[in-house]
């Protein structure tokens, strides 16, 4: 039997196809219970409220956000990358499933994905919004025009994060569809009424399940997770690029790069524990997420909180050790010490030392715990990327240019408003698909040849 | 035409494979297998390997020469324009650009070329092996716990390969044996 | 007089006036702009709009397959004006004397409306903030428009025929008929007032300065005979010491003093010699943030430290210094060192301090050669006995008339409800205010004076020079000059107008004077032209000074005693609003204070140490003697035991952009010895637990160590040129790059900016703000730290908080060879141009504000806004009338797009395509942005790096020279020159 | 392709103009003439006499109408007003005045007036013309109310079969063949809707491009002017230089319009058109006289975001006035003939040469001036000297 690498099992207790048919589609056909309406009335007012402020960022202008002279990103820029981060765990996952083979990872999988495709969706609205005028988005897109043509700054770290915000999503929006097809064309089968028949039918692709097309669903896979892979490495490092390519103090470092995949993959974990966590209170689905996944993940996020920590303490022995005086203001003057030392050390007790707690099997195997630590955890990495956005812009290398930073209302209503999309997209996933790849688990459960009974068996064994 | 086709039903994949295999001794044709999940020992004994890794490579590669002329053609020849005092032939900026670009042009490809061959796409009508036989009936449960193996496809078998092929499948534990009936 | 400028367009004869465009009147006003012509602002679609409607229609294109195209209506001249060239602008030479300011200018017209106020070069080249700002003033939308009877519109005639008789009347009663005047330097006014005076029996004419220099007047006559303001050379002093004088910022004639001041401070490998300029003062200005050495001392000191120079300089030893700080004796004796050539300057309204003052100056024979009494100054004539007795005199009722030009005494005297509870028992008061003011709105008539852009007027700013002042614009509202109103009113009968008087009057005298031997209408066309006439006079005389009388004056006027432990206070000018005049110009609203960066409000300024004492902070409201309510600054350099405010502010009568805006200090002031007393000891403060937001513009105050502002001392400097600049050596040997150096061909601009020479007056922010269409944003925005200057003045302290040392650091984009910003923008909106330009195409950028993220230099701005045709920024881009000062060869930019310093590219192209249609080189002097073109002193240099003779190669070439940040690699074009400080020691 | 004078063509405007034409033709001909006819006939036998002072009715007006459009016969050999001065507006260029202008101009006066121009012109033209016409004094009562009723009402405009419609049909083809696929498959062939769709699809694709590209451009706008000056007579016939007039090109961004105190530089003597007789100049002495000015449509206009400078085209770039204008002189009504994008501009930068060797401006470009001594470079383009950048045109 498959195991995690914690030794626990992948799937308690022993259940036929059926059963797990009937397990995992169960969350999608069974009445939605009290706490999901609760749920998306709760984020329903979340997605008005960022609409609101949305409607008000095009309309009125981006002056209706905190930002200044100084400061022209803050808010915007800052959960674009924090919900790029946890957009992280998804493709992850599949990658440890698909490529690496690691059949635990099956149970987690497809929600991860949706976590990932909901994550980028809110991430790529910053950008979007946060321009000045909107309208005229295309002229980043380098198509022939009559201007010249004029095509585009190939130069910007902008534009190479279009295209792997573009490419991400959808590429992870690929192999989360294409991952969920058999499953749709089980809940097709399943489906009792003609409408959910109808809808479950025409997204199934008229799926089957004949081998020829497993061959090739296979290989597609294989290789969509394959394109993958180095994206979960790359999107994040395009993004830090968006800082490690500028002048900036504070972000004008080589090691933003592997500290900001490090710090995405730490958060898209986070993120998925908290999820799961949820999922597994909510759903009676124990014997598929079990102690033994949530110890892996917890196992994962040591290390990262471990890569993490010695992360910050690498720039600041760069910023000291090359000696760069404006490096060594904002390290040490206006981050450790200064105006900023609040969130700085809200983000380093947050995501270096509290995840240490980790290292106790206790606390590893106490839900309560796993959940406060993994929302710390990301409530830390808000602040990494608050640090790293204000302190260096707030107070960069001319002080007659230093400011303040103050979010205004609309700056947070779009910030609640993607924590809105978040959620009813992901409310409505686990209402509409089976949160779990039932076929990925069929290949773990159901009667295997060691089980049959010998006096029953009546083919030869080969 | 009186040839007709068979379907076994199977409720382990094991129990399919072992038939599979023993058709195949026989030399009946097998025409398709449906499984609830890509049970590999099935996969291997009918599939052929996926041609789609070599699509997909050859797609790659060739994104990634079409993007660097394009690349070159805007920056260079094109409108060569000053950022920030760097030369107009920006490689490494290239090199990003490329690495994002043939990423997303190969997987869209590669998807496209997927359902070019399978055929699917949203919307399509259910296409199993008795359909495609001509056969009405949908026969359902391979998306739940059910193995089915279809002989014969649309020539159907002879009569002498029918008698065996049943025999086989009932042998090896087929929780179903039905014929594929043409209308 | 090479250089030759437009003539008036009504020297023109044969073309009908209503032709040509500024006419309102003509067609009707939606049609203005057509009748401004193609190129020019269109303000039915004007490029906002256009813009705006690109944008939307290409959204929307994707669900139509068209849509509809406005039609554009091209209306050409009916009778082409000779000199209008539509696309091209004019320049016509003109003066401007608003009481306070004085400059003789050239006023760029294009397409009729005049744009943009330059310096005229053959007096100044450079102007200040708010001479570049009058222009605005033209446009405002507060003017009074029409004649107006108690607030109700009228008729000239009817206005006229009424005022007549009354003061007909107030002839006949025998009371006395007043003439209340700011100063007035227009000889044929000056004539024209005696005609008026004479015509009215009875009538009086007082002058009244907001700025008053009554004592400085008043201690030349005691001691000299002579009642007048001697003409300062600073260009002929090397030991300059000042007390409380303002000179380089507010105090008289700034633009003049600066330029004279920078010329004889310029230092340069090849010319070491430098003036030393000593500044003792109370509030931190401008001038002490200059000088070399600066002390903070107590007003009421002031007398004291000029008794003991006065006595040191005449040979005696007086008993002990007072407690400055300062080595007096040594000041002393560097003073007689430099007898002849040096220069003690006072700002007090003190007649005991300006006696001494004169005294010391008189000592050490600086008359004749850096003071000119032959020559005097006419800018301040006020009178504040008179003004003080016209107070009582309206009081007891024998005031029948009162006619009001240019002065508003109910804002700006120290009595002023008084004058204006006085006005009440006045029979016939009339204002001609241009605008409305506290004082018009207690008048009876209001006759609105015309504003100076659309006026003809003559000036004598000082002895034997004259220029004259000729309209640009057709006048904009039912207006009339008030020469013209006095001639309506003195003779009763009608009259030729002023122009034709004016015109008289210079046959009359100042042809015969000039000494010209062509015809008057040859001479008179040539002063038009060039707007200046110099009569060839007497040289510098040393005037006999009576300095016995010097004794009496000193016993006479009391010493402001001591105010002990009181806190002293000083109302000041402030560099934008000066004495309020103006307040309702919203550029010079939002201009921040040079020194405590603070726009939108006038603050009171506590030393460190006070501020320690009485628990106050920046933003805290207190209550001044229990009348003014003021937010707190505290402002280092400010002399402890000292306060200081300014004036001008609080305008409760005034368009929309000044009411609410400050609080008027003016009522705490007092009248002191027969002067208005500037200082005086505050009997209460009180802390009100208030807190109030003010705008700053800059935040942090110390440099962090970091070598931004770099300052050596001139015996340093002497030894090597390169002191205080040494790290530059080790940043360029440390400097790499990968990269082929980018190849220029031709043209690259670079600009030199001298540390040394600029003084922080702020002229060329205003300059690039009516250059480049650069919007205001209010108070509240400002607030939020997004001003829209594209140059701003970094200032920094250094030193001791109580007297720190003062750096100021103008901050145009630097047009880095290597911009981080460029390389950063998605779009290419921004790139770099072959001639070394950071060109930023505005239609293209979306406003990812990635470029203002990576500037090390902050100088990029972003439209958080639609600032233009907004009523949430009502200021004049909201309005027809006020944005007609757009300059068309200027985008105005969209809501949501980034925008910055453009080298005033607009100014490049059109010397270039001139150049290349005329078929010949470049010109050096063709090309000057607008903050060099108004700086004052000289300290923006602009030209062709690739020429290695031009002189920004030389600069750049000076030891002296570095590049900001240099060590980022940005390779700007803008170069700084070290501040060289010429201190002992 | 021509575009509707006075207002480019606005296709939602075009498709309702369209419904109501449509209904105004149902209108038409379900209305019986003879009915109308009648009915004036009955009532001019009632009041056959003092027409000039009897009251105007609708149904004189119809009458007059139908005199101008020739629907009544004027007199033998009398062609139909209309058949000269067009009462709709019309895509092609007319000399003669239309029956709107005529109407404006007679608004205020007597049908006596009319009668007296037309019967006894004193233009050679209109002489020529109108020679052997015959109008009653009724009929010129009847055109004339007629006259006052279009001075109100206005002209009708012209109906336009656009591109939207072919378009909305292509985009209900595409969706129909996809619908068919999907749904319907009543078509056995999929080789139709393959067809279909891409086709469509094409089509589709290319007229929303199209329609992009030329937002806020206005190639071929050839509207009607407010005085029908032609180029082609000015500057073809009578050999004016394009800078007699537009003397402004010369040193000033703008081309210029002249001044109609220009205009009258020659017209103060040329009263006479060859082409409209004096209708058209009047118009020119009336503005003058009445100190009017000449509202003209503008044609050639670029977006307030660039700057682009006449003189240093005409005088450095030794431009011809027709390079960028096209032939004019061979246009009674201007057209623009270029699109004016920059991408056009930007062509000719890239490939029009720069005077390097006559313009001493140039003298400052001492690297470009090595090439060519070098020999690496021939002659210099305008983007050589940095004509490709944005801060040339933009600020």
């Amino acid at each position: 039997m498959d195991t995690t690498s914690a030794g626990a099992p992948l799937i308690e207790g022993k259940m036929s196809y059926r059963q797990v048919t009937d397990t995992l589609s169960g969350t999608v056909e069974r009445k939605p219970a009290k706490w999901w309406y609760a749920g998306m009335t709760l984020s329903t007012l979340a997605v008005l409220f960022g609409l609101w402020a949305m409607y008000t960022t095009v309309t009125v202008g981006l002056g209706t956000w905190g930002l200044n002279n100084s400061t022209a990103w803050g808010w915007d820029i800052i959960n674009f990358v924090w919900w790029i981060g946890i957009g992280h765990a998804g493709t992850a996952f599949t990658i440890f499933l698909i490529v690496f083979r690691a059949k635990w990872a099956a149970a987690i999988n497809r929600t991860a994905e949706a976590m990932t495709v909901f994550a980028v969706m809110c991430a790529g609205l910053f950008p979007l919004i946060h321009l000045g005028r909107l309208w005229l988005v295309f002229f980043i897109a380098p198509y022939p025009n009559t201007r010249g043509p004029l095509w585009v700054g190939y130069n910007s770290p902008l534009f190479w994060d279009v295209l792997a915000i573009t490419t991400y999503l959808l590429l992870s929006v690929t192999l989360w569809y294409f991952g969920m097809i058999p499953d749709l064309a089980t809940m097709r089968d399943r489906a009792k009424t003609k409408l959910s028949r109808t809808i479950y039918g025409f997204f199934s692709m008229g799926w089957i399940g004949s081998v020829r097309n497993w061959m090739r669903y296979e290989a597609l896979t294989k290789i969509l997770a394959g394109l993958a892979a180095p994206l979960v490495v790359s999107v994040h490092t395009i993004v830090s690029l968006n800082f490690a390519v500028s002048v900036i103090p504070g972000w004008h470092t080589t090691i933003l790069p592997p500290y900001f995949f490090v710090g995405a993959i730490f958060s898209g974990f986070a993120m998925v524990l908290t999820i799961m966590i949820l999922i597994r209170k909510a759903f009676p689905l124990t014997s598929f997420i079990t102690m033994g996944h949530l110890n892996s993940i917890s196992r994962v996020l040591i290390f990262g909180s471990m890569v993490i920590g010695l992360a910050y303490a690498t720039e600041l022995f760069i910023a000291w050790y090359s000696g760069v005086e404006y490096e060594m203001f904002t390290f040490f003057k206006s981050r450790a010490t200064g105006r900023y030392a609040t969130t700085f050390w809200i983000m380093v007790v947050c995501n270096a030392i509290i995840p240490q707690l980790l290292w106790f099997r206790k606390i590893r195997h106490s839900i309560g715990w796993l959940l406060a630590i993994s929302i710390i955890i990301n409530i830390g990495m808000w602040y990494e990327r608050y640090v790293i956005l204000i302190s260096s812009l707030a107070q960069d290398f001319l002080p007659s240019s230093w400011v303040t930073f103050t979010p205004t209302i609309v700056d947070i209503g779009i910030y609640v408003g993607t924590f809105g999309i978040f959620f009813t997209g992901m409310l409505l996933f686990i209402r509409a698909i089976p949160m779990i790849a039932i076929f990925e688990v069929k290949d773990l459960a159901g009667e295997k040849r060691e089980d049959h009974k010998p006096d029953e068996d009546k083919t030869e064994k080969t | 035409m009186n040839q007709k086709g068979i379907i076994g039903i199977f409720t382990t994949d094991w129990q399919m494979s072992d038939a599979i295999k023993r058709l195949r001794e026989k030399n009946i044709p097998v025409t398709d297998a449906v499984t609830p999940f890509p049970a590999h020992g099935i996969m291997k004994q009918l599939g052929k390997e996926s041609r789609l890794p070599f699509f997909s490579l050859a797609a790659g590669t060739g994104t990634i020469i079409l993007v660097f002329a394009f690349l070159y053609y805007i920056a260079v020849i094109d409108y060569p324009i000053i950022y920030g005092g760097k030369p107009f032939f920006a490689f490494p900026t290239f090199v990003i650009i490329i690495y994002m670009l043939t990423i997303l042009l190969t997987f869209i490809l590669t998807v496209l070329a997927f359902q070019a061959r399978t055929g699917l796409f949203p919307g399509k009508e259910i296409d199993d092996p008795v359909h495609r036989a001509g056969d009405e009936r949908y026969i359902g449960g391979m998306t739940d716990d059910r193995f089915m193996v279809a002989l014969g496809g649309e020539e159907g078998l002879s009569g002498e390969m029918h008698e065996s092929a049943s025999t086989i499948l009932r042998e090896s534990g087929a929780k179903e044996i039905l014929e594929i009936k043409r209308s | 007089m090479s250089k030759k400028y437009w003539k008036s367009l009504d020297e023109h004869s044969g073309i009908p006036r209503k032709d040509y465009i500024g006419d309102f009147d003509y067609v009707n006003k939606n049609e203005i702009e057509d009748l401004l012509h193609e190129e020019s602002l269109n303000t039915r679609s004007s490029r906002r709009d256009f813009l705006k409607l690109f944008g939307y229609s290409i959204a929307a294109s994707a669900l139509a397959a068209g849509c509809e195209q406005p039609i554009h209506k091209a209306i050409p001249y009916l009778f082409q004006p000779e000199e209008v060239v539509p696309g091209r602008a004019v320049y016509y030479a003109t003066t401007c004397f608003d009481g306070d300011d004085y400059g003789s200018l050239v006023v760029k017209v294009r397409d009729g409306r005049p744009i943009k106020i330059e310096g005229n070069e053959l007096v100044e080249r450079g102007t200040s903030s708010r001479l570049q700002a009058s222009v605005l003033n033209l446009y405002d939308t507060a003017r009074q428009d029409f004649p107006a009877e108690n607030g109700n519109r009228t008729g000239w005639q009817e206005a006229d025929r009424k005022i007549t008789a009354a003061l007909d009347e107030a002839s006949a009663s025998g009371r006395k008929t007043v003439l209340l005047t700011g100063t007035v330097i227009s000889p044929s006014t000056r004539r024209l007032i005696s005609e008026f005076l004479e015509a009215r029996p009875g009538a009086e004419w007082v002058r009244y300065d907001p700025v008053s220099f009554s004592a400085m007047l008043e201690a030349h006559r005691l001691l000299s005979g002579i009642r007048a303001i001697p003409r300062m050379h600073f260009d002929r002093a090397d030991m300059i010491v000042g007390f409380g004088a303002d000179f380089l910022g507010t105090w008289l004639n700034p633009v003049a003093f600066a330029r004279q001041y920078a010329d004889r401070r310029r230092v340069s490998e090849d010319n070491t010699r430098m003036a030393r300029h000593i500044q003792f003062e109370s509030i931190l200005s401008v001038t002490g943030a200059t000088a070399d050495e600066r002390y903070p001392v107590r007003p009421s000191a002031v007398r004291e430290i000029l008794e003991y120079l006065y006595q040191r300089l005449g040979g005696n030893e007086p008993a002990s210094p007072p407690g400055t700080g300062a080595e007096l004796d040594d000041i002393a004796a560097e003073l007689l060192e430099n007898a002849g050539r040096s220069l003690v300057v006072c700002g007090y309204n003190d007649i005991a301090a300006q006696a001494l003052v004169a005294a010391i100056n008189q000592l050490l024979g600086n008359y004749g050669t850096t003071l000119d009494l032959d020559r005097p100054v006419n800018f301040r004539q006020g009178n504040d006995e008179a003004m003080e007795s016209l107070i009582e005199d309206m009081f007891r009722g024998d005031v029948a008339a009162i006619v009001i030009h240019n002065v508003n005494p109910v804002f700006d005297h120290p009595r002023g409800e008084d004058f204006g509870g006085g006005l009440a028992f006045v029979d016939l008061s009339v204002s001609l205010a241009g605008s409305a003011d506290e004082t018009s709105a207690l008048c009876k008539f209001i006759c609105p004076d015309s504003h100076y852009l659309e006026s003809w007027g003559d000036a004598e700013p000082w002895g034997g020079f004259f220029s004259l002042q000729q309209p640009a614009i057709r006048k904009l509202g039912d207006t009339r000059q008030m020469q013209e109103s006095l001639m309506a009113w003195s003779s009763g009968e009608s009259n030729s107008g002023y122009h034709e008087y004016l015109r008289s009057y210079w046959r009359q005298e100042i042809y015969p004077a000039s000494g010209s031997r062509e015809t008057f209408e040859d001479f008179w066309n040539g002063s038009l032209q060039s707007g200046i006439v110099e009569i060839p006079g007497a040289g510098q005389g040393r005037p006999s000074f009576n300095l016995q009388a010097l004794t009496g004056i000193l016993q006479q006027s009391p010493a402001a005693g001591n105010p002990g432990d009181r806190l002293e206070m000083e109302v000041y000018q402030s560099i934008a609003i000066g004495s309020g005049r103006h307040a309702n110009n919203p550029w010079l609203q939002e201009l921040p204070d040079p020194v405590s960066k603070v726009c939108w409000d006038n603050y009171l300024a506590v030393s460190p140490s006070d501020a320690a004492t009485l628990l106050l902070d920046t933003g805290d409201v207190v209550l001044l003697n229990d009348l003014v309510r003021l937010p707190v600054v505290v402002q280092p350099g400010q002399a402890p035991g000292t306060v200081s405010a300014a004036m001008g502010y609080g305008r409760l009568v005034s368009g929309m952009v000044a009411s609410g805006v400050g609080t008027n200090v003016m009522p705490l002031a007092g009248i002191c010895g027969g002067s208005t007393a500037y200082s005086f000891p505050l009997s209460s403060l009180a802390k009100t637990g208030e807190k109030h937001r003010l705008a700053l513009t800059q935040s942090h105050h110390s440099m962090e160590g970091r070598p931004i502002v770099r300052e050596t001392t001139l015996a340093e400097y002497r030894r090597n040129p390169s002191a205080g600049n040494e790290i530059r050596q080790e940043i360029l040997e440390h400097m790499y790059t990968l990269y082929d150096p980018v190849r220029l061909d031709g043209l690259h601009w670079g600009m030199s900016i001298d540390l040394n020479a600029c003084t922080g007056c702020s002229a060329c922010v205003i300059a690039c703000q009516a250059e480049n269409n650069i919007p205001v944003i209010g108070r509240e925005e400002v607030y939020r730290r997004r001003i829209m200057h594209w140059i701003r003045i970094d200032r920094y302290y250094s030193g001791d908080p109580d007297n720190p040392s003062v750096h100021f650091m103008p901050l145009p984009c630097q047009h880095c060879d290597h911009a981080p910003c460029e390389s950063v923008c998605p779009v290419a909106a921004t790139s770099q141009s072959d001639e070394g330009v950071n060109q930023m195409a505005y239609i293209r950028c979306v406003g990812t504000k990635y470029c203002i993220n990576n500037c090390p230099y902050k100088v990029r701005r972003f439209n958080w806004f639609a600032y233009t045709k907004s009523d949430n920024f009502d200021f004049n881009m909201n309005s027809e009338r006020g944005r007609l000062v757009l300059n068309p060869d200027v985008t105005v930019r969209e809501r949501g797009i980034v925008e910055k310093c453009s080298f005033c590219i607009q100014r490049i192209q059109e010397a270039k395509i001139t150049a290349k249609s005329e078929n010949r080189v470049l010109r050096e002097d063709e090309v000057i942005p607008a903050c060099a073109q108004a700086c004052p002193s000289k300290a923006i240099i602009f030209g062709n790096r690739a020429d290695g003779n031009s002189r920004v190669s030389q600069l750049f070439a000076q030891k002296r020279n570095y590049h900001l940040l240099e060590e980022l690699h940005t390779l700007p074009a803008v170069g700084y020159l070290t501040r060289v400080k010429n201190k002992k020691s | 392709m021509t575009r509707q004078p006075e207002t480019l063509p606005g296709s939602y405007r075009t498709l309702v103009l369209l419904c109501l034409f449509s209904v105004l033709c149902v209108c038409l001909v379900s209305f019986n003439p003879s009915s109308g006819l009648r009915e004036a006939d009955a009532q001019d036998a009632s009041e056959p006499e003092d027409i000039e002072a009897r009251e105007i009715t609708i149904s004189d007006i119809r009458r007059g109408e139908r005199l101008f459009q020739g629907l009544l016969p004027l007199g033998p050999d009398v062609p139909s007003c209309a058949s000269c001065h067009n009462t709709r507006q019309i895509d092609t260029f007319n000399w003669n005045p239309s029956a709107m202008e005529i109407a404006l101009l007679y608004e205020d006066r007597a049908a006596g007036d009319l009668e007296t121009v037309v019967m006894d012109p004193v233009t050679v033209r209109m002489m020529e013309v109108h020679e052997g016409y015959a109008l009653s004094e009724e009929q010129f009562v009847l055109i004339k109310a007629y006259m006052d009723h279009l001075a109100v009402e206005g002209m009708r405009e012209r109906p336009v079969i656009t591109n939207l419609l072919i378009f909305l049909l292509v985009v209900f083809l595409v969706i129909g063949a996809i619908a068919d696929l999907a749904v319907f498959r009543k078509v056995p062939y999929k080789l139709v809707h393959l067809t279909v769709i891409l086709a469509g699809g094409f089509f589709i694709l290319s007229a929303i491009v199209h329609e992009a590209v030329s937002i806020g451009r206005s190639q071929y706008y050839e509207p009607d002017q407010p005085i029908k000056f032609s180029h082609r007579v000015h500057a073809h016939d009578n050999q004016t230089d394009c800078l007699y007039c537009h003397s402004i090109a010369e040193y000033s961004h703008p081309a210029g319009i002249p001044s109609v105190s220009q205009c009258m530089n020659c017209h103060i003597i040329v009263r006479d058109g060859s082409h409209s007789g004096r209708f058209e100049i009047n118009k020119l002495v009336d503005a003058y006289e009445n100190e009017r000015p000449v509202r003209w449509i503008r044609i050639h206009t670029l977006p307030d975001h660039v700057f682009f400078s006449h003189a240093v085209h005409v005088n450095a770039g030794n431009m011809d006035c027709m390079e960028c204008h096209g032939e004019v002189e061979q246009m009674h009504r201007l057209m623009q003939v270029e699109d004016l994008s920059m991408g056009w501009c930007l062509d000719c930068h890239r490939s029009a040469g720069v005077d390097i060797e006559g313009n001493e401006f140039y003298s400052l470009y001492h690297r470009l001036q090595e090439d060519i001594h070098r020999g690496e470079l021939d002659v210099p383009t305008v983007a050589d000297a940095g004509g490709t950048k944005c801060m040339k045109c933009h600020y």
